[in-house]
């Protein structure tokens, strides 16, 4: 890999790295980490997106770049820290699954991913494309997550997680999406949030605790 | 339509009227001798009627019209019937309107009106007894409808005298089908006649009388014509008989009177040994419990589709 | 091309015209009966004798088509896009018609007198409701395409429903409203199928594209089966006939008389139009379906109808009977059509066209003749009546001629359509099929024990109703119906004379039905007008009139010659009854001990729970109830079967999100890979 | 222009309505914004009627016959039920589940709500009406949650999460159509997701990135649709939120859901050779079906009940747009009018019983036609309409659905069959005794909104008689565009 320019050698750091910390999300159990753990994520998606802008030039990159740090790394982050203080939730239950078993079925779905983004790695022009296959696995990682946690807080990280997968596809993929788009996401991941927020204290206020099995009354089975 | 078919057909009727009561009481007469006892007369019958229809005649305050028409139905349905079955001549001007099965029919009709003059005062007899008459009635019928298809499938027609006519031709011996529907035919007799095993004439014991039952609430002249219908009725399914299994003797084809003057003769001849042979029937069986009698019918319906599959078997 | 325009020959569809204008007619008096729906004079009494009146006009219309033998058709402008409404007056639908008519008129001015304060629901909706629903079954045998057909026949099913939970704070009521509608839609489902079935690829709707259609023999088949299901479940074939026992007797006696008398027969309307119209020739052991299947309803039918205590429901299954001889005939039919005997076949088809008119005339004279007893006595339990022949001679007279004429007795009309339908089956002749060839003898024994046993029925019904004593001091004040009500009787009982004196007559309008049908009409052996003979080559014969003359006549005699040599008087006295003196209306026979005979006999077939009393009992009661087997066999397991499924999947719900969101995931996943795959 | 008014009108309505709530006249002006919104929907129709497809706004914007009856749909049925909440939700504030803030936020986020659908339904870009989408759920999940009970935050929460992260997956397939379409295209940037680009080269796009794209955007969009099994946050977010959002979730958000899901279908198949896409909506049609049709036994809440009844409904149509042909998709349109339309009938009269009895629960609800006549039969004759039972509207677009599948796909036909009678039988037996029956309750206080109930089932009815010809047309010209013949 040593013949690869220098800029490649480091975007795919960039996507090695993205994995790595999906992969640290998954087996986190303590929901600042966590939080933590999202930050750098985004730290890490801005580096790769302005990596890719420098090298490509494409302007509009700029742009999702500094959306990506203001608001993945900067704003969002802070919410939630906000937020778990106010609501004093630091810790996660036992995960539904053993971690070591969560990494287990979290290395077979990388598997998958990589065999599913071969056709389209194959199609795509980008030089970045070796790395949709991480892309998909980043996101189906962090669907892996969702399932897997019991506290609200800890599946909305995942819900997000799952957001910079895709962002992350998009860059890799296509050197990003229209801009309309993207403005139309990153706002809708923020309203996401800010709902969000709102919903926290109103499942607070009525269950004094942000446990999902609290929310497990309406179903059909008796 | 000749004159002498209408002299036939109310010479049929007539002698029906008049020879009913003679068999019924020749039965009798038989039947005694046959168990030792002094034979009452062969009038007694018609004793009884002359005496029924010189008494005053006493009908229950709730009894409805009805119950005082069913009398004059049931017999005029039985005159009827006698004028159908060519107990002497095949060539009825009457049979066109009314084959077999409307003879059934005639009988079935005979049957309802008895039965609903029967629970029409509401005592405990009246109903049982009409209950119990149906009862023997829904399986008999459809045996004895039975029986005639057999007949009626062999001649190809529903017509009886048709029938008579084409099996008393002659040419085809006792076929096996004729001999199930025969033996159907038997035991369709004695219940609908309410003859022993299946009722006896001769008692009112409730626990097992069925025609009497009915008729406990008539009296002198509804009482007659309920007894005379009986014995027409008696007189009818023999003359059946006659006519499905033994049609000698009748006048067949376009026939003059000598061959009527040869079928009264050898009606009456018939008659005597069917009586006889009844009566020996009777003496030999014993009365059975009413519950048994659906079997007894059912054995009779049972042999009678036998009687049909085995005609449509042989056939095919 | 989505449904391609076809050409529509319209051969100045004058009558055709007159039939749609009656229906509307009906749906605007019926809508007229919300102008002031509280009012029983207005909606009651006017309105339904206007509806009578123009079920009279369409009975003129439709005779006078089916005597004219021609086809009319119309298209109207509504419905799908390209399939307006079609139309077409043909002898088949004509004849129905003529029936919905006739027995309507009669229905619908007993109806005028029936409806009262306080019979549950407003007389206006009543009233709306029920000329919706003559309209509907109308719309049913005037339709010439597969929607037009499918939705007057829901609307029907769907009005008729309304009309039945008329009482709805009843529970029992409800559960039969629920039940009737449940197996009617189910029914329309199937028919539905069909109809896809039918169309065979062209994508038009209409009957006529249908005829032309060429399926497969294998489609075919399914088509027919279909069609069995779906008409089978509206005419209450066994086992399909559950919701019938409950339904016919929660509805007003009106509407119970409808119901069975004309909407059974549309179900065999639509039965013929679909198996021997539109699927062209029929496959010859197609009709075995039908002819067992019908057989065994006739037996099931009048076996309940014998232990039945409720009036209604005794006349409910006594339906269920007719029907099946009705969808025997229909078996017989095709089995012969299929075999290319067509003048038997003819005969076969005569033989059912004629028991759907009697039926329909004697069931509703029956009904109606129930419901006035219902209003006098305010009792519907067998046990409970009695000796009502005094108390309401009208009713009991004119219903007696029902009785009689449903008994299968000569010279009335039920003892003509089975004599035809026995002739049918006794001259089959040779078919190739030597396991139907047994068949056929063995049907006709159990055609014939079923008849019989239509007469027990029937006795037990009249007997115990309106002969012997009261069996309630209640009964005492029952009074005769009212002027509209003797007068709907009346016509019904006149209908079911005429029906059974003029034989002839009826065949010979009936022909253009079989020669539309089979293609061959039954010949008349005979020169007389009087004189019925319908097997050609076979001296079989039956002339009502003179039958009923010479029976009239004899009677009539003796009688004259009794009271000429009788001189005795008659006096009136208690009943003798052996002598035994105090004779109450207790010990007469109850509805329960006339049916224990069947009972005791069929035993196998009834589902019974006694209650007996002990030897010490003060005031000993006997309870006996039953049911029908089929309950326990198919339904109970189906529903039991469906409630186990829906608690599997409930499983699936169990409101974990975790759970959810794997469902999700794994759904992801498996699609992925298959796309990957494929 | 009317695109602006549609589009305007709404969002104009959400900020007036957000700055100005507490008014007591707030929901008088919802109504008459609706009003608006529905008269430049009007507007927009005719213009498409006369003159055939408009591409406005840069092609940003593109209106087809397809969507533009949705767009009428859609802005009728908000209408009608700005209308119906009027009165309702006065009561609800009457009895105190609701404090005025939060009707002043149930109203601007109605309206928004309404301009998400519209812009999903109306944009011509696939990026933006996946922003669309999901803005309209972000604009509802507060209105579920409304009332702020136990139940109410559960199931907002799931209605949150599951569409979250199902609309993740519909972003992703949306990415990879670009992917492809750029490859094919050659064009960079916005053209790219254009849907009228992607349309007119279909044929050339790579199929199996496609496929994926097809299945991702199936996930994402139909989470949406409530198909099977990916339905479960449906009947929660039903049951639990006011009425009037039922009723518009019910009616109108599964049938954008929808639209997007077949839109993509259009793209997917012209490039696919195989089945795949029919094959998969089929499949997923028929789950449903199944799985709904068994579900509808179970239930206790009346509102619980017809929201398993929408998952059967949209998978009826699901199914028949799988089936393809001109006729299936005819069928599938009118199909999805007639739910839209019965369904919202339907929870009206739900919400006014259910008001009434002062509980969803159906056991409690007793005898409504005796206690108002109007609502017992809105809600009985409502039910058969959804039942298919004619002559109501659904019947047809079933009539039509079912003979297409006895032709197309017999194999399919019995378990439809047993799907719809089991169905017949869980709703009909739980919705008779509601209407009929004895009961203790005493009349409605206030007279029922009922004129958009009868508004509905009048349209239903006109539906299942006569189809006027110019809707006819319309449909089918729809239908054509689906890719029938």
């Amino acid at each position: 890999m040593t013949h690869l320019p220098l800029g490649q050698q480091l975007l795919d750091t960039c996507a090695a790295l993205l994995l790595l910390l999906s992969f640290a999300m998954l087996s986190q159990r303590r929901v600042v980490t966590l939080v933590n753990l999202y930050a750098v994520q985004g730290a890490v998606l801005a580096a790769a997106t302005l990596l890719l802008a420098w090298r490509t030039g494409e302007e509009h990159l700029y742009v999702s770049a500094a959306l990506t740090l203001v608001l993945k790394v900067a704003f969002l982050p802070w919410l939630l820290h906000r937020l778990i203080r106010r609501l004093g939730v630091y810790w996660d239950t036992e995960p539904l699954l053993k971690v070591s078993g969560t990494m287990l079925v979290g290395l077979v779905i990388v598997v998958f991913a990589f065999s599913l983004a071969q056709p389209i790695t194959r199609l795509a022009s980008t030089d970045t494309r070796s790395a949709i296959g991480i892309a998909v696995s980043v996101v189906l990682l962090a669907f892996l997550m969702m399932i897997t946690r019991r506290k609200a807080m800890s599946q909305v990280v995942g819900f997000l997680s799952m957001e910079n997968g895709v962002f992350f596809g998009a860059m890799s993929a296509s050197y990003g999406m229209p801009m309309v788009v993207e403005l139309g996401v990153a706002l809708d991941v923020l309203v996401a949030v800010l709902v969000l927020g709102v919903f926290f204290f109103q499942i607070r206020e009525r269950f004094d605790s942000l446990d999902l099995h609290h929310l497990e009354t309406l179903k059909e089975r008796d | 339509m000749k004159a002498i078919d209408w002299i036939t057909q109310v010479l049929e009727m007539a002698v029906a009227l008049a020879a009913a009561p003679a068999f019924l009481g020749w039965l009798n007469q038989c039947r005694a001798w046959l168990q030792n006892r002094r034979a009452p007369s062969l009038w007694l019958p018609y004793r009884n009627l002359r005496k029924l229809f010189h008494k005053e005649a006493v009908i229950a305050e709730n009894a409805s019209p009805l119950f005082r028409v069913a009398p004059y139905v049931v017999f005029g349905t039985m005159v009827l019937a006698a004028g159908i079955i060519p107990s002497m001549g095949t060539r009825l001007p009457l049979v066109v309107s009314a084959d077999a099965i409307a003879l059934v029919g005639l009988f079935a009709a005979a049957r309802m009106f008895m039965t609903l003059a029967a629970m029409d005062v509401g005592t405990a007899f009246g109903t049982l007894g009409a209950r119990r008459e149906m009862m023997v009635g829904f399986l008999a019928e459809p045996a004895l409808l039975m029986v005639i298809f057999v007949a009626s499938l062999i001649s190809s027609s529903t017509a009886l005298p048709v029938i008579t006519g084409h099996l008393a031709s002659g040419h085809l011996g006792l076929s096996p089908s004729l001999a199930f529907s025969a033996v159907a035919f038997i035991l369709v007799l004695l219940a609908e006649n309410a003859r022993i095993p299946v009722d006896n004439p001769a008692t009112h014991l409730e626990l097992t009388m069925i025609h009497e039952a009915m008729v406990l609430e008539y009296s002198a002249r509804h009482l007659a014509l309920m007894e005379w219908a009986a014995q027409l009725k008696l007189f009818n399914y023999v003359c059946i008989g006659f006519a499905l299994f033994f049609p000698w003797g009748v006048a067949v084809g376009r026939f003059g009177p000598e061959q009527l003057l040869v079928a009264i003769p050898a009606l009456a001849v018939k008659l005597a040994a069917a009586g006889f042979a009844l009566a020996l029937i009777e003496t030999i069986s014993a009365k059975m419990r009413v519950m048994r009698i659906p079997e007894f019918l059912g054995t009779a319906f049972l042999f009678a589709v036998l009687g049909l599959l085995v005609h449509v078997l042989l056939r095919a | 091309m989505l449904w391609l325009p076809h050409p529509v020959i319209t051969t100045s569809p004058s009558l055709l015209t007159g039939c749609v204008a009656l229906l509307c007619g009906w749906v605007l008096v019926g809508l007229a009966g919300l102008l002031r729906p509280g009012s029983v004079r207005f909606a009651g009494r006017t309105l339904f004798t206007l509806g009578a009146v123009l079920g009279l006009g369409l009975a003129a219309l439709a005779g006078a088509s089916l005597l004219s033998g021609g086809i009319e058709r119309l298209t109207l402008p509504v419905g799908l896009p390209e399939l307006p409404l079609h139309l077409r007056l043909d002898p088949l639908s004509s004849l129905f018609l003529l029936l919905l008519g006739a027995s309507s008129f009669g229905i619908s001015v007993f109806a005028g007198g029936y409806f009262r304060e306080g019979e549950g629901a407003l007389p206006g909706l009543l009233c709306l409701q029920y000329h919706l629903f003559l309209a509907s079954m109308g719309g049913v045998l005037l339709a010439n395409d597969a929607y037009g057909f499918l939705v007057a026949w829901e609307v029907m099913a769907l009005s008729s429903y309304f009309l039945v939970t008329t009482q709805h704070r009843i529970p029992e009521i409800r559960r039969a409203g629920f039940l009737y509608l449940l197996m009617a839609h189910v029914g329309a489902l199937c028919l539905l199928l069909c109809f896809g079935v039918l169309q065979g690829g062209s994508w038009l709707f209409t009957f006529h594209a249908m005829r032309a259609a060429h399926l497969s023999p294998g489609w075919a088949a399914v088509a027919f089966l279909l069609a069995l299901v779906g008409f089978g479940a509206k005419a209450g074939l066994v086992p399909l006939h559950v919701w019938l026992p409950e339904a016919h007797p929660a509805a007003p006696s009106p509407v119970s008389a409808l119901m069975s008398g004309v909407m059974l027969k549309t179900a065999v309307y639509g039965m013929l139009r679909v198996g021997l119209d539109l699927l062209g020739r029929p496959v010859w052991w197609w009709g075995l379906a039908p002819l067992i299947l019908g057989l065994f309803t006739v037996f099931y039918g009048v076996l309940f109808a014998a232990v039945q205590t409720d009036m209604k429901r005794l006349l409910a299954y006594s339906s269920v009977e007719n029907i099946g001889i009705v969808f025997a005939g229909i078996g017989l039919t095709i089995v012969f059509a299929g075999s290319g005997m067509k003048a038997v076949a003819a005969l076969a088809l005569l033989a059912t066209l004629y028991h759907c008119l009697n039926h329909s005339f004697m069931k509703s004279l029956l009904f109606l003749g129930t419901g006035s007893v219902l209003h006098a006595t305010g009792e519907r339990n067998l046990g409970r009546l009695g000796g009502l022949i005094h108390r309401m001679p009208w009713v009991a007279w004119l219903t007696l001629i029902g009785t009689l004429a449903i008994a299968g007795l000569p010279p009335l009309n039920g003892f003509v359509s089975e004599w035809l339908l026995l002739q049918s089956f006794l001259f089959a002749g040779r078919l190739p099929h030597p396991f139907v060839n047994l068949l056929i003898p063995m049907g006709m024994a159990l055609l014939v024990l079923a008849a019989a046993l239509a007469g027990y029925v029937m006795v037990k019904f009249y007997g115990i109703i309106f002969l012997g004593q009261p069996r309630e001091a209640s009964l005492v004040r029952a009074h005769d119906c009212g002027l509209l009500e003797r007068f709907g009787l009346l016509w019904l009982a006149l209908g079911c004379l005429a029906l059974g004196l003029f034989p002839l007559q009826v065949i010979r309008a009936l022909g253009a039905v079989t020669g539309q049908l089979i293609g061959a009409v039954v010949p008349q052996g005979s020169p007389h007008w009087w004189l019925l003979a319908p097997v050609p080559a076979r001296p079989v014969s039956y002339g009502p009139l003179v039958f009923l003359t010479a029976t009239v006549a004899v009677v009539l005699l003796t009688a004259l010659v009794v009271r000429l040599t009788y001189r005795q008087r008659v006096r009136r006295g208690p009943a003798w009854d052996c002598g035994f003196g105090a004779v109450t209306a207790r010990m007469q026979d109850t509805a329960e001990g006339f049916g224990q005979p069947i009972r005791h006999l069929f035993q196998p077939f009834f589902e019974i729970e006694r209650e007996l009393p002990e030897p010490a009992d003060r005031e000993p009661r006997y309870r006996i109830a039953i049911r029908e087997r089929i309950w326990r066999l198919i339904y109970e397991p189906i529903s039991g079967a469906v409630g186990r499924l829906a608690n599997t999947a409930a499983r699936v719900q169990q409101g974990r999100i975790s759970v959810y969101l794997l469902y999700s995931f794994a759904t992801l996943l498996l699609l992925l890979a298959v796309a990957l795959i494929s | 222009m009317e695109l602006a008014l549609l589009l305007g009108f709404p969002v104009l309505g959400a900020a007036l309505l957000g700055l100005t709530g507490a008014h007591r006249r707030a929901p008088e002006i919802n109504a008459a914004l609706s009003l608006a919104t529905f008269l430049a929907s009007c507007a927009l129709t005719v213009q498409v009627i006369r003159h055939g497809n408009l591409l406005l706004g840069d092609e940003q914007f593109f209106i087809d016959p397809f969507n533009v009856f949705l767009v009428a749909l859609t802005a009728f049925v908000g209408l009608t039920t700005a209308l119906f909440s009027r009165p309702y939700m006065r009561v609800e504030l009457e009895h105190g589940r609701l404090t005025p803030g939060r009707l002043r936020l149930y109203h601007s986020m109605y309206q928004l709500f309404m301009f998400t659908m519209l812009l999903a339904l109306t944009t011509n870009n696939m990026g933006l009406m996946w922003v669309a989408m999901e803005g309209a759920t972000l604009s509802t999940v507060l209105l579920v949650t409304l009332y702020r009970t136990p139940e109410s935050l559960e199931a907002g929460w799931k209605y949150f999460i599951l569409c979250g992260v199902g609309i993740a997956q519909a972003l992703f397939g949306t990415i990879l159509l670009y992917v492809a379409a750029e490859k094919a295209l050659g064009a960079q940037g916005v053209t790219a997701l254009l849907w009228t680009h992607l349309d007119a080269v279909k044929t050339q796009l790579e199929p199996t990135v496609l496929a994926l794209a097809f299945v991702f955007l199936l996930i994402g969009y139909g989470t949406k649709v409530g198909l099977v099994p990916l339905h479960s946050w449906l009947p929660d977010a039903h049951a639990e939120g006011p009425t009037p959002i039922s009723a518009v979730l019910s009616g109108l958000l599964l049938n954008v859901a929808l639209y997007a899901v077949v839109r993509s279908k259009v793209l997917v198949e012209g490039s696919l050779h195989s089945r795949l896409p029919s094959v998969l909506l089929m499949g997923f049609g028929l789950v449903s079906v199944v799985l709904a049709s068994l579900l509808l036994w179970r239930q206790r809440d009346i509102k619980r009940l017809f929201a398993y009844s929408s998952i059967e409904h949209m998978g009826i149509a699901t199914f028949a747009f799988g089936m393809g042909g001109p006729i299936a998709n005819f069928a599938a349109l009118l199909h999805m009018t007639v739910h839209s339309l019965t369904k919202s009938s339907i929870f009206f009269t739900a919400g006014h019983a259910s008001q009434k009895a002062g509980t969803q629960v159906m056991e409690h609800i007793r005898g409504l036609i005796t206690l108002s006549p109007t609502v017992g039969w809105g809600l009985m004759l409502g039910s058969l309409a959804i039942l298919g039972v004619p002559p109501f509207g659904v019947f047809t677009s079933e009539f039509l659905i079912l003979t297409t599948a006895m032709r197309e796909q017999p194999w399919a036909t019995p378990i439809l069959l047993a799907a719809l009678a089991v169905a017949f039988a869980g709703i009909f037996s739980k919705v008779q005794p509601m209407v009929f029956g004895e009961t203790n309750g005493r009349r409605l206080p206030h007279a029922p909104a009922l004129l958009p109930v009868f508004a509905h089932l009048a349209i239903v009815l006109m539906l299942g008689l006569y189809i006027p010809p110019y809707l006819a047309h319309w449909y089918r010209a729809a239908a054509h565009l689906i890719g029938g013949g």
